[in-house]
């Protein structure tokens, strides 16, 4: 029973990135720090026991989570059917204002009107997954290892458009480059999951009494404004 | 979004650089040692020694360092071995490069004319007499600049690490540039930190590779 | 009783068939030449009698002993029967003197002072004893040769295999390295000298084996062999080469 | 082990890895042949060509040799289209292929070329042969079979290091495994079977090296 | 007229002056032997006038072309003068004919059909003809030797160049090549020959050149040079050699 061990030891050990900003990025001092950091300061600060954080790739967090070396992987997870067969997910804890972002010229209203173009999109992440379902056959998608080969695709010009939360668009906009993003429309709202493994109902249900005490608190409201710079919609 | 200085991007980089050279040193050194006893049973008589080291060196040659290290941290892992990361990633390093150095000495060692076999031979020496006496003094001169040349990919392959949690050179401009968002001066300044640490060591192997050349012609 | 018996001796390589059934006794203090043409096997009897090559086929025995392929019985043979190559195969990375002294160290276990002292006399015996310090490149072919037969001399051999020893040296230079082998002839030292030169063979020799596709072809004294050859294979072979 | 593998997903996503398996297999031919090419251009330029050629090529080679593939990758694929050469990823993974191989055939057969016995160089200029015809005739046979194993190793060498090339969206086999793993979370499985073909690709490729070896060199051990 | 006109050639490699100044003069259809000890300079001699060695001092001249060090002039130069090397130097990835055909394809822009014509009459001029499909490392050195000068007559040189083209052989195969180089001087063909086949020079050659340290020592017709030779240093070198 895993709560049970990390109650024992005292610690508890969570996956987080930390080269998905905002979710998980670095400061200047190489410390992880972002929505899912804060995320794993709470739980493990509302289960009274000592953070661990240990910082993964999308390549390699899963494999973390089943070789039993962390308890959770907070890592901005979308769900999907072939995931849920592999590992549990936890109610939702983080929005994720997706968004389809390209330059003035280029004319996208909806899914529909990407036909034909190229559109670039970070690996694995929630709007890889949703882009995906909803893209029409003829939308070529480019699936970069990160939010940085995404964006360097599209400033270099090698995609039309980018699938990206907004954070990251804006943090595009601040430096100011000859191309500039702008949100052509928005992705289904597509949340993010706590990560833990099968069969762990009691962790399960522990993180699930954290998130739902910290929606009611208001403590995500204040991470949700803080890394994301926007309100908890209602429906999470 | 981004707080870094060009100080702090070029701070960060430099720490990193340090795992990346303690696994170097790490890898080079136990994949010599390992090399060495795996030199000696692929040199050695009979068949199973021999046929055993060729297919570690096929094996270890022929999949990719990433693959072999996430095996050894995660696969062990899989099986209830908790092996720490610097463990899996010292373990995995030092089996790749073995089987690397193995097959370089073996190529030196084949070169050393079949004579100074033969001659030692008839003068009564053992195998390992022979290999401690006559032939490895003379294929370890030859052995030099290939092996030196050699830990260049071995500073470059320890990149690889980061699929098992380090954050060494290569991982840091990853994360640094994911924060900063200005990857050409981070990956500039990645490879420019790359080129200091391989190039001396490339150039040494050619020097050391003319300096050999010319004591051969002296023959 | 003979130093080196050869009985009924064959060896294949491969489908090959090089020695088809040599037959030799050498008595001690014997000194037998061994001529023929190229590929005739020379060369592989000779390793084959120091055990470089296994024997499919007959014995051998040396001293009393037969030859057998084990690390133990190889090492008793070589420790009795020197060879002597024509590529010299001195260890290029030792001295003259260090050359000589390495196999009594590591193989008979002397004492470095006492094979020092072996390694300066059998210099001095093959003229170089100055040359103690000199590196195998630093010498002309003639005296690496000489150091080749020093370095097989300290090892004590009762007999010694010279494969060609004169072949790779400059013309001016074969007389020195025959001078000392003609020296150890006249010290009672047991030679089977595979060689091309057969004035030296005439004049130095006790019997001469002429070896034609891997059988001895003829054998006996130098006088009988060259002044009056009894096979067409013989006459035409010493034709050529006059 | 209380993981139970689950191989089900090969179904639905195979053709994502055949896909993979045919851009790497592409890749290494490509890079293979186009690599060696100017390897040979390289090596000719630096043991035998006009001295003024030499530096240039020399700080090719050492610039290409002391860097990770991946940030050479990098500055060709996004760091080119500043400089008005763009490419599709594709372009981008064989170029990059071609100049990292080229970097260390060069310096491969410059070794096999130096080798060359002087008495080759001397034959072919006393038939009347200039520099050039000499090399191409007469030397650059022998020294590739001279140096073939060592080339084939670099080549095998090159092939896994293309793994890197998923980093830029090029649709290649370790692209497949890690496609495969974000959409089923079934990393081993899909890792382990991307290594096995990696596995049987360096084997295979070694083979074919080989006979590639067998045909352009008509006899073994004819060069020494 | 001279064919080859050596005249006060002087070669230096650094500090070392290999050639101190040498006339020769040869008529065409000579056959000159070359012979003096190793280090003489006849190699960088015979090197020279191929022009594989530039000169420092005095000039070379064939068929009344002055030698000049540029592509051009020794493409000219050696489409008249033909070399033979001591380590034959085949093309090892090449057949026998291909050997043969090579340098006319390139060089001369021969088709190839009539190159291979020519090949395979050289060829047949050496007796290996039907070796015309063989690599070089299927043949025997004297076979290779021969090849070697097939290849060289291919070009149709006016003379040939021979640099101690028997010493890497076995002594058995040493009179097959000297028999292809005696017909050759039979038929007119000129000859410069650095050897150490003294019967061979005696019988064969037109004129022998004596080398020592650089310089023409003594030059004459063998029966001069070998039957009464005036100084002492070659008197020396003929003493050693029987
Ligand atoms: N290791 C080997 N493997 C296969 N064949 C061999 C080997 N060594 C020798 N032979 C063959 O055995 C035959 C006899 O060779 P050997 O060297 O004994 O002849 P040789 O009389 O010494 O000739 P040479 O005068 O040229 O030295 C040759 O046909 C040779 O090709
Ligand atoms: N490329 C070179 N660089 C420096 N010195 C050389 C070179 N080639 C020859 N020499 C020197 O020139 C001298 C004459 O050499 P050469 O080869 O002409 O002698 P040789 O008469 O042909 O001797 P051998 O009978 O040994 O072939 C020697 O002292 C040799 O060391
Ligand atoms: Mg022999
Ligand atoms: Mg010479």
């Amino acid at each position: 029973d895993a709560l049970a061990t990390i109650e024992a030891n005292k610690v508890i050990r969570i996956a987080v990135p930390q080269d998905f900003p905002p979710f998980g990025t670095v400061g200047a001092d190489m410390q992880p720090k972002g929505y899912d950091v804060d995320m794993a300061k709470l739980i493990a600060d509302k289960m009274g026991v000592k953070l661990e954080l240990v910082p993964v790739t999308s390549a390699n967090r899963i494999p973390y989570l089943q070789t039993n070396k962390v308890d959770l992987v907070i890592s901005s997870l979308g769900k999907n059917p072939d995931r849920e067969k592999v590992i549990d997910f936890s109610a939702a804890y983080a929005p994720f204002f997706n968004g389809v972002f390209g330059p003035a010229e280029v004319a996208a209203k909806d899914a529909k009107d990407l036909s034909g173009k190229t559109v670039g999109v970070t690996r694995g992440a929630v709007e890889d997954l949703e882009l995906t379902k909803i893209a029409p056959a003829d939308v070529t998608i480019k699936r970069y290892e990160d939010n940085n080969g995404t964006i360097s695709a599209f400033l270099s010009g090698q995609v039309d458009l980018i699938a990206t939360g907004n954070v990251v668009a804006a943090a595009i906009l601040e430096r100011n480059p000859p191309k500039k993003p702008e949100i052509k429309f928005l992705i289904k709202n597509s949340p993010c999951f706590i990560g833990l493994n099968k069969n762990e109902p009691a962790l399960l249900a522990k993180v699930n009494d954290i998130i739902a005490a910290a929606r009611k608190d208001g403590a995500l409201e204040a991470i949700s404004q803080k890394w994301l710079g926007a309100k908890l919609p209602a429906e999470l | 979004m981004s707080d870094f200085t060009t100080w702090d991007i070029v701070r960060n980089l430099l720490l990193a650089a340090r795992w990346t050279v303690l696994l170097s040193l790490v890898s080079f050194i136990g994949g010599s040692i390992v090399g060495a006893l795996l030199l000696f049973i692929r040199t050695a008589k009979g068949r199973l020694g021999p046929a055993f080291v060729k297919a570690y060196v096929e094996v270890f040659q022929g999949t990719p360092l990433l693959m072999q290290l996430f095996l050894a941290f995660f696969g062990l892992g899989l099986f209830g071995i908790d092996v720490p990361a610097w463990l899996a990633a010292g373990l995995a390093l030092i089996l790749w490069s073995a089987a690397f150095l193995t097959e370089i000495w073996r190529g030196c060692v084949e070169s050393v004319a079949r004579g100074q076999w033969e001659a030692s031979s008839s003068l009564g020496m053992g195998y390992v007499q022979q290999m401690r006496h006559v032939i490895l003094p003379q294929a370890l001169r030859v052995a030099i600049p290939p092996t030196v040349g050699f830990s260049v990919q071995v500073v470059k392959g320890t990149a690889l690490t980061s699929i098992i949690g380090f954050v060494e050179l290569s991982k840091a401009g990853t994360v640094v540039t994911n924060a900063t968002f200005e990857p050409f001066k981070v990956y500039g300044l990645v490879a420019l930190i790359y080129f200091c640490l391989c190039w001396p060591l490339s150039k040494s192997s050619q020097i050391l590779e003319r300096k050999l050349n010319v004591a051969h012609r002296n023959h | 009783m003979s130093l080196i018996e050869i009985t009924e001796v064959k060896k294949r390589f491969g489908d090959n068939e090089v020695l088809k059934g040599i037959n030799i006794d050498v008595a001690p203090g014997e000194v037998i030449a061994i001529i023929g043409k190229s590929g005739s096997g020379k060369s592989t009897l000779l390793r084959c009698i120091n055990g470089l090559e296994t024997i499919d086929e007959g014995s051998i025995s040396v001293a009393g002993a037969q030859l057998l392929p084990d690390e133990l019985h190889l090492k008793a043979l070589r420790l009795k029967v020197g060879m002597i190559f024509q590529s010299f195969n001195l260890f290029p990375h030792l001295t003259a003197g260090r050359n000589v002294m390495l196999s009594q160290m590591v193989v008979k276990k002397t004492a470095k002072a006492e094979a020092e002292a072996m390694a300066r006399r059998q210099l001095e015996r093959v003229g170089l004893g100055h040359k103690f310090d000199a590196y195998p490149d630093q010498l002309s072919g003639g005296q690496q040769q000489r150091i080749a037969i020093a370095r097989a001399l300290a090892m004590q051999p009762i007999a010694l295999l010279c494969d060609e020893i004169t072949s790779a040296l400059d013309p001016e230079l074969v007389s020195e390295v025959l001078a000392v082998v003609k020296e150890l002839a006249g010290e009672g030292m047991t030679l089977m000298m595979v060689t091309h030169e057969m004035r030296f063979a005439r004049d130095v020799c006790s019997r001469v084996v002429f070896m034609h596709q891997g059988r001895v072809h003829e054998i006996g004294p130098p006088e009988e062999v060259f002044a009056a050859p009894k096979t067409p294979e013989l006459k035409q072979f010493l034709g050529v080469l006059h | 082990m209380n993981y139970a593998f689950d191989y089900g997903w090969l179904f639905e996503y195979w053709p994502v890895l055949a896909k993979g398996l045919a851009v790497t297999v592409e890749l290494t031919l490509v890079g293979g042949v186009l690599g060696v090419a100017l390897g040979v251009a390289c090596a000719w330029a630096r043991a035998l060509g006009p001295s003024w050629l030499r530096p240039f090529v020399a700080a090719y080679v050492e610039l290409i040799r002391n860097t990770p593939f991946l940030i050479q990758l990098f500055f060709i694929f996004f760091g080119l289209p500043a400089l008005g050469l763009r490419m599709g990823e594709l372009e981008a993974a064989n170029l990059a292929m071609v100049v990292n191989l080229g970097a260390y055939g060069c310096e491969i057969i410059r070794a096999g070329i130096q080798a060359t016995p002087k008495g080759q160089f001397e034959a072919g200029a006393s038939l009347g042969m200039s520099r050039i015809q000499t090399f191409w005739h007469v030397v650059l046979v022998p020294a590739l079979q001279r140096i073939w194993p060592a080339l084939s190793s670099q080549i095998v060498i090159v092939m896994l290091g293309s793994a890197a090339v998923s980093q830029i969206a090029t649709e290649d086999l370790t692209f497949a495994a890690n496609f495969i793993q974000s959409r089923t979370f079934r990393a081993f499985e899909a890792y382990f079977v991307s290594t096995l073909i990696y596995l049987a690709l360096a084997i295979a490729l070694r083979q074919l090296l080989r006979g590639v070896g067998w045909t352009i060199f008509p006899r073994r051990g004819a060069a020494r």
